[in-house]
């Protein structure tokens, strides 16, 4: 084994077990055809260590965990664990070995019981037969012990995302008992979730755990890390004590430049009233009132399942209202559907791209060209020209990564697919955008991006409703923020008017 | 969430679940009744049993067919399987072959096609649609060549009296429906690789990433499909006494629809083995009440369509209310 | 010199027992003629379509002749009278809408289903003291093949016409498959307790039924009439399960067909029309050596 | 990525798509060759001819199917829709209708068919699975119903010739296809209910979100499957000249089959109208070469699943590597 190993020098000065790194990568290389999705690396994993992973959209971050869990196989390269060469070529191998992971979608199964998805792959089995009691209640006293207040028998489809992902924390935590790897946890995580998420990893740590840890949120990556690795366009950069650095050289590390301000704020006078809802009450939310006026940023903060994106969607007429009215530019309308919204001037980027953002196996192309294809038609036709050359501007002004508009979207990362479902809007010669959750899984750099689109959006005399959960978000861009609690608008602020505490003991309710 | 009202919501969720069973269960019983009230010779013993018998082929293949479906799998060849399975079941018997030696070649015989399936969709790649199509249009030739295209009458009296003989008041046929539903009610609803059933159908990425062998599951699901046909065909054999690679033409769609009128999802990874079994006599007793009731024939075939509409109808309002 | 010639044979269902017969009988006349003789047919006897493209490309790969059973009376009128353009055309079996054929070998289905209301008549009669009354029903293995129909339309005139005291209480159309004629039976059975007779019109039909009244016993209660035969259906006839079968000479029509098509190539004289009949065959007949031929055909 | 690179990815990728469009028609093609070297009579006139009418029904009905198909649905009445409108064409035209009147109307019912199947999908949430099994069902015993289980002849002579006559040196039937084909091709890759269809298939509710109406797009899909069954039917009534219910038995699946050989996806989103014109053909082709070959029946549906098999098998391959 030793004479294989091109590297066997370190193998074998490593007999200490302690000094040997759990993981270690030598020359570890993927390729997707022409895609270099990461170039070939080497990198360290300690015993017991919380190793931060960041990098912009497609630098490769979710490509390097998959290849340590097995669900790709690798082009080339080699992966020690405890100093031995592995193939790592099923995620059961993986398993084996307790290198479990949380991947950046929640892959769990909808159908079968949260006990069930918990011990899915390894079931306690008595005499042949599943112990179903037996596994909900250890299930239970795992979610108990967590401290996640979640019921392990109900169906997994029937829990909100955020509580999908804190079960699927959960399962990686029970077999990724040596090494556990996070893959932006965080993104739909309520604030409290989050709080039990950080308070669980480190208890593993303490137990000795392995944690690496991906996030674009870097104030998370400072609060938890030890060490942190950077991957630029597949290339890992560099690897820092977490300790020993700080925001700035992890960004110009990250996007090869520096960035002075990642929260573009610019202010405009305030235009006409574009859109008021007066007691507007529908599914998921009531008693609604607000204006956004043209030139403005209205952000809507509060918990996931607050009923914030269940308002944006009656008043792109997904969904009807049950009660209330809404004024479109002082006119009042009755929205009953989608194309109705559009045609008045409303765009919405909504919250889940997988689900309601993208048709993934269809081509960029046709994915930012969606919604205009009724603008663009002639005569009942789509011009080809007409199609390709929106399309090709869209792609270079977002800069998507992506092979061409032909490319898929599927093959693209969570964070260029995040730009489609912006980008797809904003042809459309809107007057009023709304954004629920527009960064979610969208890089520093990327992010200041499309704070900066708000901004040009606002300077041609749009306006917007702006969705986040990630309350420096909002903070920083909204003039004008409404915080919703249960369905309900309880608070509104100016710019900077309340502090972040504030804030956020108004949508907890405390 | 206090556990309190944690188990309350199990209660509510499972007795739904019985409810459902139940409900369905309802219509059959509901059929009966007004059956026997309009007819005299619905409720009479003979009738009973006939619809035992008439109900039990489909009913088997419905169970298999569902493993298939809940891996978001269709089966088409299953009526093939069944034709064919005559056709070997006959031959070999004419060949002095041993009752016990043809059940277990016809079985494997079965499994067999089951695991060609299995290797077309996860090695091959192939839609399960294609793959099942192929096999159905490939199966009937190859039972017409053994045939010649004629049928192969079946001598042995002890094989084909199985499928008339009673056992314990109840028809052997339905005694099978019995043998096959019970191990498939625990393995589906009990045992390790039910479960993966489920869950290849709700996620298999997610299933995959867990460490289950998706593809064993796959394998497995098409193998116990192609092995109720089988099993279906030698009860088949014995009842109509020829092997006939056209029998059972059509039976594919019935075994789907048994599974779907049972609450069988075509989307995947929900379904249950009671629920096809009674889809299946819900069929049959449609059947039966029209020839009694000397429904002219052309006029049982729409009432039959216009059911399966309501039934499946009623079923996805029953689902999403609950 | 005769393996030169090429003359098809087309028939309705190639996966059907009878018409298995018919092409043994071509097959033999091939072999004792010197002729090649492709077999042709559809995947069912409701297959018009199918066997329209068949003739279209047995006239276009060059035949000498044409030996056809034409699926349905009025759609294959055309297409024959089309390819006999090309080629002569020997009919067998049923007939078709059209003049071209230059010599018709077949059997009337319609006298088919009297013959069988004949023989279900005197089989009621001999197990009820001579009476000939009661309830009576049909069984049609497949709705839309034209033979079939013409075989129910034979049997219920000859009924109406002669046998006012058997009244048609059920008339039940199935769907190609032996199980769905054998439940239709049992549910007959069920639903009519006082059944005297049925008919079921073809192969599978009488398959199915038999089995109804062989599971049940009742082979001595109800006669039951069937149409052509294979060997369970002769099983059955010889248990008196089936009281007769209604045979007739598919063999024949075969080795005639082929024959009658090479003297036509050859540009000899041949008959215009030959009947090659429908026979009763009963439990009590069934031993004669003609109903034993008939009976037996040399398939292989 | 520079825009050279961009440009140059997309003509590789329209080419990979033109090239697999060429290469099904290769395998067309090269069958032909096959069957022209060993065979004296495929490379005449009348067997072209012949050929050529023997595929374009089917070819018809999988461009109709296509369109459900890409939306992720199935449209299993086709074949009974065809059956259906022959006994429709039938009744009309010995009821004195005129031609025209009767085409208008038998089309008018394929519209309505197509409309009732969207209205099971879309507003009772049936699945296509089974509201088209349930039509299919429901259709044959209505068209025997009408018929009385028998045929109807049409006597008019003008209607009985149109499928047997030709145009321009092509076979009229032959035309239809592209009299059908021509507009197809154009509505689904040009105009932008053609991209809702794929929209649709790929994820319905960010298509709706995106402004696209997903019920008229089903709806629209349905109907036009449904209207293309209907033309077959008519297409059938004249060229078989009677009017019968049961016509048309499993063209669906033929249908289906096509599709998915012309490089249609079971999962939806992925299709196109030329593929399945030529996977028709070859299916077509099939079978005409097994007749003049003088290949058994039997071995002909052995032989023809085989194909379908390799044939998807190899195309998945293609599409994967590419
Ligand atoms: N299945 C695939 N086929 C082709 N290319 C792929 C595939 N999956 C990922 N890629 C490409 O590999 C590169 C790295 O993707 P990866 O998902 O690892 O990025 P990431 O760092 O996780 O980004 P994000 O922060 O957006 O999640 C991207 O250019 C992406 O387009
Ligand atoms: N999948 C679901 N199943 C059941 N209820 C849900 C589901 N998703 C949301 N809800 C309920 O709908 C209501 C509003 O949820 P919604 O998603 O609109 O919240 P939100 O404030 O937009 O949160 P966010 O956008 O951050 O996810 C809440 O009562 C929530 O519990
Ligand atoms: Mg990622
Ligand atoms: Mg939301």
């Amino acid at each position: 084994m030793v004479g294989t190993n091109p590297h066997g020098q370190a193998a074998e000065t490593a007999v200490a077990a302690a000094s040997v790194p759990i993981l270690e990568l030598r020359g570890l290389e993927k390729r997707y055809g022409a895609t270099h999705a990461l170039k070939p690396a080497d990198l360290t994993f300690a015993r017991g260590e919380i190793h931060a992973i960041v990098g912009e959209n497609g630098a490769g971050k979710s490509t390097l965990i998959k290849l340590l869990t097995g669900v790709i196989t690798r082009t080339s390269g080699e992966v020690f664990w405890e100093g031995r060469p592995v193939a790592l070529a099923t995620p059961h191998e993986a398993i084996e070995f307790g290198i479990n992971a949380v991947h950046q979608e929640v892959v769990l199964c909808r159908h079968l019981t949260v006990a069930a998805n918990m011990f899915l792959g390894d079931e306690d089995v008595g005499f042949g037969l599943l112990r179903k009691g037996e596994m909900t209640r250890k299930a239970q006293s795992i979610l108990d012990d967590l401290g996640f207040q979640l019921p392990a028998h109900v169906l997994l489809g029937d829990l909100t995302i955020g509580q999908q992902q804190l079960i699927a924390t959960a399962r990686a935590s029970i077999r990724g008992t040596r090494f556990l790897i996070f893959d932006e946890p965080t993104a739909y995580l309520t604030r409290t979730e989050a709080a039990q998420l950080f308070a669980l990893i480190r208890r593993l740590k303490e137990r000795g755990v392995t944690i690496v840890y991906i996030s674009h949120r870097l104030e998370e990556v400072f609060e938890l890390s030890d060490r942190v690795s950077i991957l630029r366009d597949g290339t890992l950069v560099g690897t820092r004590i977490t300790a020993e650095t700080n925001e700035t050289e992890l960004i110009s590390l990250m996007i090869n430049r520096s960035l002075e301000q990642i929260y573009h704020k610019e202010f405009f006078e305030a235009g006409d009233v574009l859109l008021e809802t007066k007691n507007l009450s529908g599914p998921g939310f009531r008693d609604v009132s607000l204006s956004v006026r043209a030139g403005q940023i209205v952000g809507l903060y509060g918990l996931i399942g607050a009923g914030r994106s269940e308002f944006v969607l009656s008043l792109f007429g997904r969904h009807h209202k049950t009660g209330g009215s809404i004024f479109w530019q002082g006119k009042e309308v009755d929205i009953r559907s989608e194309r109705q919204a559009m045609d008045l001037g409303i765009a919405l980027a909504p919250e889940s791209r997988r689900d309601q953002g993208l048709c993934i196996n269809l081509p960029v192309g046709f994915n930012l060209n969606l919604p205009i294809f009724p603008h663009i038609t002639m005569a009942g036709l789509v011009p080809f020209s007409a199609d390709r050359q929106r399309a090709d501007r869209q792609i270079t002004d977002l800069q998507v990564k992506a092979s061409g508009r032909g490319a898929l979207v599927s093959s693209l990362s969570g964070g260029n697919q995040q730009k489609i479902v912006i980008g797809k809007w904003l042809n459309h010669g809107a007057r009023l955008f709304i954004f629920d959750e527009p960064t979610v899984g969208v890089d520093v750099g990327t992010k200041a991006e499309i704070y900066r689109l708000l901004a040009r959006l606002l300077a041609e005399g749009a306006g917007i409703i702006l969705i986040s959960s990630y309350l420096p978000e909002v903070y920083e861009l909204a003039d004008e923020l409404h915080v919703f609690r249960q369905g309900e608008d309880v608070a509104r602020h100016a710019y900077h008017a309340a502090s972040h505490e504030e804030i956020l003991s108004e949508a907890i309710g405390v | 969430m206090s556990t309190d009202t944690k188990s309350a919501a199990v209660v509510r969720k499972s007795s739904a679940n019985w409810l459902f069973g139940l409900t369905l269960l309802g219509l059959l019983l509901a059929m009966c009744l007004v059956l026997s009230l309009t007819t005299k010779s619905f409720m009479t013993e003979t009738n009973i049993m006939n619809l035992m018998r008439q109900g039990s082929m489909i009913a088997i293949l419905a169970v298999g067919e569902t493993f298939v479906i809940i891996t978001t799998g269709i089966d088409l060849s299953v009526g093939a399987v069944v034709g064919f399975c005559t056709v070997i079941a006959a031959w070999l018997l004419t060949h002095d072959f041993s009752i016990f030696a043809t059940v277990i070649i016809t079985l494997g015989v079965g499994v067999a096609i089951g695991m060609f399936h299995g290797f077309g969709i996860v090695q091959m790649g192939l839609p399960p649609f294609i793959i099942t199509l192929a096999t159905l249009t490939s199966l009937r030739g190859i039972g017409l060549l053994v045939t010649n295209g004629a049928t192969i009458n079946i001598v042995n009296d002890t094989f084909t009296e199985f499928s008339r003989n009673d056992f314990v008041g109840l028809p052997n046929l339905f005694w099978m429906v019995i043998l096959v539903g019970v191990p498939a009610y625990i393995f589906l609803h009990h045992s390790r690789y039910g479960r993966y059933v489920f869950a290849v159908g709700s996620n298999m990425e997610a299933a995959r990433l867990s460490g289950v062998n998706v593809k064993l599951t796959v394998y497995l699901a098409y193998t116990l499909s192609s092995t109720c046909a089988a099993f279906v065909g030698l009860l088949l054999a014995a009842r109509i006494g020829v092997g006939n690679a056209m029998q059972a033409d059509g039976w594919e769609l019935q075994a789907i629809a048994s599974s779907v009128i049972g609450g069988t999802s075509l989307f995947g990874a929900v379904g249950s083995v009671h629920g096809p079994l009674i889809g299946a006599f819900i069929l049959a007793t449609i059947n039966n009440g029209a020839n009694l009731l000397n429904v002219n024939s052309f006029w049982q075939r729409i009432i039959t369509g216009l059911l399966i509409i309501l039934i499946v109808y009623f079923d996805q309002l029953r689902r999403r209310r609950g | 010199q005769a393996e030169d010639y090429t003359i098809p044979i087309i028939v309705k269902d190639t996966t059907s027992f009878y018409w298995q017969i018919v092409l043994a009988g071509a097959r033999k006349a091939g072999a004792d003629l010197g002729v090649n003789v492709p077999e042709l047919g559809a995947q069912s006897e409701a297959d018009i379509n199918g066997q329209i493209s068949i003739i279209e490309n047995a006239v276009s790969s060059g035949a000498n002749a044409l030996v056809i059973a034409p699926t349905e009376f009025k759609a294959l009128g055309k297409p024959i009278d089309e390819a006999a353009k090309s080629v002569p055309i020997i009919g067998i079996d049923s007939a078709a809408d059209s003049k071209a054929f230059t010599s018709f070998l077949t059997t009337d289905n319609v006298q088919g289903g009297r013959i069988a209301a004949d023989g279900l008549a005197a089989a009621i009669g001999a197990a009820n003291d001579g009476k000939v009354e009661g309830d009576v029903a049909l069984i049609t293995n497949l709705p839309g093949a034209g033979s079939l129909e013409q075989r129910a339309q034979g049997f219920k005139e000859q009924l109406a016409a002669k046998y006012p005291g058997l009244k048609l209480v059920a008339d039940k159309v199935g769907d190609g498959q032996a199980t769905t004629a054998l439940n239709i039976m049992t549910d007959l059975l069920t639903a009519n307790p006082d059944l005297k007779g049925v008919f079921a019109s073809n192969l599978i039909a009488a398959q199915g039924a038999g089995q109804a009244i062989a599971e049940n016993k009742l082979g001595e209660k109800v006669a039951l009439i069937g149409f052509d035969n294979d060997d369970k259906l002769v099983g059955f006839l010889k248990d008196g399960v089936i009281d007769a079968l209604v045979v007739q000479d598919p063999y024949r029509m075969g080795y005639d067909g082929i024959k009658t098509a090479l003297a036509a190539v050859k540009g000899e004289k041949v008959e215009p029309f030959v009947d090659t009949g429908a026979n009763l065959v009963t439990t009590a007949n069934m031993n004669e050596p003609r109903a034993q031929e008939l009976l037996y055909p040399k398939v292989k």
